[in-house]
């Protein structure tokens, strides 16, 4: 066990990995001497060399279409998009090749990558260095999305991804980089993707967030504690696969559902999770569902704190929910 | 419209003069007559409504078959979806291009590709996409890899000359020169993206001379000389696998027939510049070379061509036969191991079809 | 009033908006002489020109975004995407440019362009001539989506699109580009971008669906009604911006809803619907929300039929839907 | 890491001798200066914090600025992210940019971008975006429109070295070769793409000879030099008026500082380098000019430096006393007129602000 922040466990993942396995390499813009604009990579070329950490020129498309060729040849690359917001250009790479590789080759192709990208808001950056783009990529048949929300979760799921066999979209929450410490266990630590993680049990209202929103979501959570409501936090951290059994279970027990996330709110993740409790909870449901994300607007710069879900706004849904039906 | 090709000079010979080998060359023209007799086959299949659609080669027999005959079979092959005749040269088998182009039971796609997509990692033929030029930098980034293990392989990708304009020719160039990629990027400029023509495709004068832009070497051929096109081919893949680097090549040929079968060139094109081209035709060109070496006479063509369409007809009644694809494969290869959800969906999916609410 | 097709409709709203305007012009891959794929374009080169009907290289990054150049300069372009499989190229242009440019400008720069694009299964198409990707753009803030499901709609809907000052994404179903004639009424006809329409009025159940999924549903309440159950079927048409209210008039009239789109369930727009229902009107809801969709694959070519919702399964779950609660 | 730029031989010289017009080569001196004191300025405004985060732009002042200079009012800018000193020149005043830089009230971008992303349309300088390059075909498509309204002017972007690897470099030279757009492709190589050097991030000799692969024309400029530069861009932007198609210029500079406040260049590069290039710059070389022609002493210089401080001064207390910017504006602009999920948003949050859920 170590206390280390978020982004060092990203480290220690990649660079246990690469130690158990040679055929895994890094690829993405900076990520060699300058370690990554988030030093993510740091130290990594210096141990593995250029040829394990390479830094490739300014194209997305051709990171992660250079990654797909790896990863049919054998190798299993994790690719980095440097923000989010720039993996665009690598989006027909993604949804026709990567996605659709083992699909449409019967079985043949599969295609064992890892793309990591920090993502979200909370830094100042603007609409172009805080964007959530997780149901995208959520929606995209033959993709896994993951998301870890503190240093052992981050460990240990980019570990199970990547020696996953199947691509995964690996979101990096950048607010909460180095906003904590954790205890993080040393080795191969690995969390299974599709399981879901109760952060705080509670019997009054389920709460369902991940990444950057868990922090929060806990401050709401205990801030409604104090008034003697008591919230179930549940932290998704696998969107894709995604836990439903933990979701049905919780709102089953509380009978009400608060969902965050910090992406647009119109056919949001949140959706699919408001979609599945009125499917298969609705009779468990005693007050309507609740959704606290970002507003329907491209992402602002002087306004953003005004603009991702807080604490306060959280805890009003909770107690909303809670006071009705 | 007619295209102004301009032929390489013959004052610019390649490395050395020897082109296809002569005990080989039948081999080459045998290939490249069933390419055709398949896609003549093929194309009125599809009118009978036997299979769904079809994509010709006709004008670029020479250039693939050429191509190909100049490979290593270790070498990983990134085409498009219209490789035909690469990929009798490489071998797979004719019944299985036709399970694939039925999406039958044996079809090793599982039914999920149109025609002509086919692929088989058995013979390091990728499984081509539709979107133009992803494989581009797919092939790049496999030689990258082979680099990396040491596997003195080249892999060569194949794209059409409306394909430059691509994302990714963009990308897969330029990380192949500054990575020194073992690639062949095999580029078969027939002259026509669908209805648009070669030249307002784009300015450049050729399209081998885009290379440059990424400091990689590139070289025109007359892509329907077999030779030339088996020299150019032989000479880049040396070049790569002695650390050379990648080459770009650019085969002049032109496509004979439709863009596919939901095509009408007539809209586009004259019959002055079609005929322009049958003359050049590699088939023809090889024929006479064949014809008058004594490699061939009038009675071992008529022989061969029967024993072709022997061999097209048998594997088609096979593939007919054979039965239609499973339907709960649907759920298959989506990950190595279903999701909760998949599971869930394909349960009530053969309850469908148990209750008829599905009909296969 | 002509009987004409949807795509003849495409066409006809098409001239009627270049003859009107000549700041309307249209750009993308074989649009001229050949007139489309489709023949959507077939004779607007004669009348217009190859100047207003210009003829692209092969890049969709390079058509969306010439497109935006020429709309920050004062044309409205109408920008062709050949099949909506292959607008991912332009992704970047969509989501980062289009989409965020008047945002971003403080309302200096708007981008009046029209995206129209065929979309969808039936056609035997396989996963690349077949995708339904309207939850890409729908969750994207600054994106207008419009689907019509019939010609006068489509010529309706396409010239309010044409004039509208905001980038609209307009897919057309190809699969009935040329299933059914229907009357379409000549001159300048414009459907409001933002109002669904009442398919077929009912009271039991409401079926929510839009572009080639209408005729199915219809059948499917044909099918019903002679079971003695009145479905309701809205045809949502736009979908950014969403007639939230008639979804939500129509469920609280019936207490039951039904979901049909051909895109993969798992965060598809349908759990946007159902979403809302969860809000806004959980206590009008008899039974649970139920989604008729495209699997989670990716599209199939061989078992396409057995992939796309048909009448019998969107039957199927409107007597579900009316038998539970 | 050294970098082996090669700059324009002398031997091969522009159309016409003639530079900047002596009589304007003061003014240009002060342009150059203002954009570098504005640049030391807002660095250090960022390492106060009171804005957030900050782009420089040093050793590219005379490039930006010779560029700007030999273009018209009426043409078109389409920036990327560095371009301080171009729009300087075309006018946009240091007030708006503080404004911009703070995200306040008088900010005409509604504080939506981080610093340096300015653009105003009263200048026709385009809001630049983030993603690099995608800006370069929205100058191209600009182009085709003017042309279609027949309007004579030029539009120009800028981008550097790094984006020759994007997508939109590639879609915007090759639409701009085809429809012989009237644009001018500035690109400031200032050899490095944040920690990727120049020769590692395309192996093409120069970046204007990528040009060639698009059948447009390629000009390789020493960037230090503002007569060259500025004749390079009179000269291509005649010649794109005359109806004569788009120029890829590539400007040789450096960048001296950081990538932005983010970045720390020693962990990439060497100061043996740095000093290099610092020996080139443009600031230096117009001020030992004009020093020498008499336009410039000393003490004028002074002076000089002294007014422009306090213009600087005056626009960042003026920009500092600007109110922030309404929190209600969140909600403008998405679309000409909001939906209704936008009013019910909106209404919600104002409602929280209201009550304190949410606090400005
Ligand atoms: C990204 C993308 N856009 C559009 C298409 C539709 N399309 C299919 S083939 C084709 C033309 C390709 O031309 P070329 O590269 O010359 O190859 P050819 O078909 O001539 O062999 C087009 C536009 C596509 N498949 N992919
Ligand atoms: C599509 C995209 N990928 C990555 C980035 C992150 N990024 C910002 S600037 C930059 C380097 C740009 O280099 P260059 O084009 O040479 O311009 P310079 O910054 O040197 O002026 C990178 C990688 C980005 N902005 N956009
Ligand atoms: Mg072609
Ligand atoms: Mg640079």
């Amino acid at each position: 066990m170590t206390e280390i922040t978020l982004v060092q466990a990203v480290n220690r993942a990649l660079f246990d990995a690469m130690r158990a396995d040679p055929d895994v390499l890094l690829l993405g813009e900076d990520i060699g001497v300058n370690g990554g604009v988030f030093r993510a990579t740091e130290g990594l070329i210096k141990e593995f060399g250029p040829e394990r950490v390479v830094d490739t020129p300014l194209s997305e498309t051709g990171i992660v279409g250079a990654a797909i060729g790896m990863a049919l040849y054998g190798l299993k690359p994790v690719a980095e998009i440097q923000f989010l917001d720039f993996i665009y250009p690598a989006f027909d790479q993604i949804v026709s090749e990567l996605a659709k590789f083992r699909y449409r080759s019967g079985g043949q192709y599969p295609c064992h990558v890892v793309i990591r990208s920090p993502y979200g808001g909370g830094i100042k950056g603007g609409l172009y260095h805080s964007q959530s783009a997780e149901a995208y990529f959520a929606h995209t048949a033959g993709l896994k999305v993951v998301i870890p929300s503190n240093p052992a979760d981050a460990k240990g799921l980019l570990t199970s991804a990547i020696f996953d066999p199947d691509p995964v979209i690996f979101l990096e929450p950048k607010r909460i980089y180095r906003a904590v410490t954790g205890e993080v266990p040393d080795g191969d630590h690995r969390v299974p993707l599709g399981s879901a993680s109760i952060v705080r049990p509670g019997s009054d209202v389920s709460v369902f967030a991940y990444g950057a929103m868990i922090p929060p979501v806990v401050e709401a959570a205990k801030a409604v504690q104090a008034e003697g409501l008591s919230a179930e936090v549940i932290d998704l951290r696998s969107l894709v696969p995604l836990d439903e059994a933990a979701i049905l279970k919780s709102v089953e027990k509380t009978g009400r559902a608060v969902i965050v996330h910090e992406a647009p709110r119109f056919v949001g993740f949140g959706a699919e999770v408001a979609a599945l409790l009125a499917e298969k909870a609705l009779y468990s449901l005693k007050s309507p569902v609740r959704r606290v994300t970002g507003y329907d607007t491209p992402f602002p710069y002087a306004l953003e704190n005004l603009y991702l879900p807080n604490a306060e706004r959280i805890a009003h849904a909770i107690r909303a929910s809670a006071r009705e039906g | 419209m007619s295209q102004a090709v301009e032929l390489p000079k013959p004052g610019s010979p390649p490395s050395d003069a020897g082109g296809i080998p002569p005990e080989d060359l039948p081999k080459v023209y045998r290939a490249m007559l069933l390419a055709r007799l398949m896609d003549e086959r093929c194309l009125s299949l599809q009118r009978q409504g036997r299979i769904g659609f079809y994509v010709p080669l006709q004008g670029q027999e020479g250039a693939q078959v050429a191509c190909a005959w100049a490979l290593d079979p270790s070498d990983w092959l990134f085409p498009a979806y219209r490789e035909l005749a690469v990929a009798l040269v490489r071998g797979l088998p004719l019944v299985s291009l036709f399970d694939q182009f039925i999406g039958n039971a044996g079809d090793v796609l599982k039914g999920r590709q149109m025609p002509n997509h086919y692929g088989a990692r058995e013979y390091r033929f990728v499984t081509a996409s539709s979107p133009v030029g992803t494989q581009i930098i797919h092939a790049v980034g496999a030689a990258m890899a082979a680099q990396r293990k040491k596997e003195r392989i080249v892999t060569v990708t194949f794209f059409g000359d409306g394909t430059t304009s691509s994302n990714d020719f963009h990308s897969g160039l330029n990380f192949a020169g500054v990575f020194q990629a073992p690639t062949i990027f095999f580029c078969q400029n027939n002259q026509w993206a669908i209805s648009m023509p070669r030249e307002r495709q784009t300015r450049s004068k050729t399209l081998a001379m885009k290379a440059s832009a990424y400091g990689i070497e590139g070289v025109v051929v007359d892509g329907e000389d077999v030779h030339a096109v088996y020299r150019a081919v032989r000479d880049a893949r040396r070049k790569a696998i002695a650390g050379g680097g990648p080459t770009l090549i650019e085969a002049q040929v032109y496509r004979l027939g439709p863009h596919s079968t939901s095509d009408d060139p007539k809209r586009y094109r004259t019959d002055a510049e079609l005929a322009e081209w049958k003359a050049r035709d590699s088939v023809g060109r090889v024929r006479q070379e064949l014809l008058t070496s004594g490699g061939l006479t009038e009675e071992s063509e008529a022989k061969l061509l029967e024993s072709l369409r022997a061999e097209i007809a048998m594997a088609l009644k096979e593939a007919e036969g054979t039965a239609p694809i499973d339907p709960s494969t649907l759920f298959d290869d989506v990950f190595e191991r279903p999701t909760p959800r998949l599971d869930e969906e394909r349960a009530e999916f053969s309850k469908f079809l148990t209750e008829g609410v599905l009909k296969p």
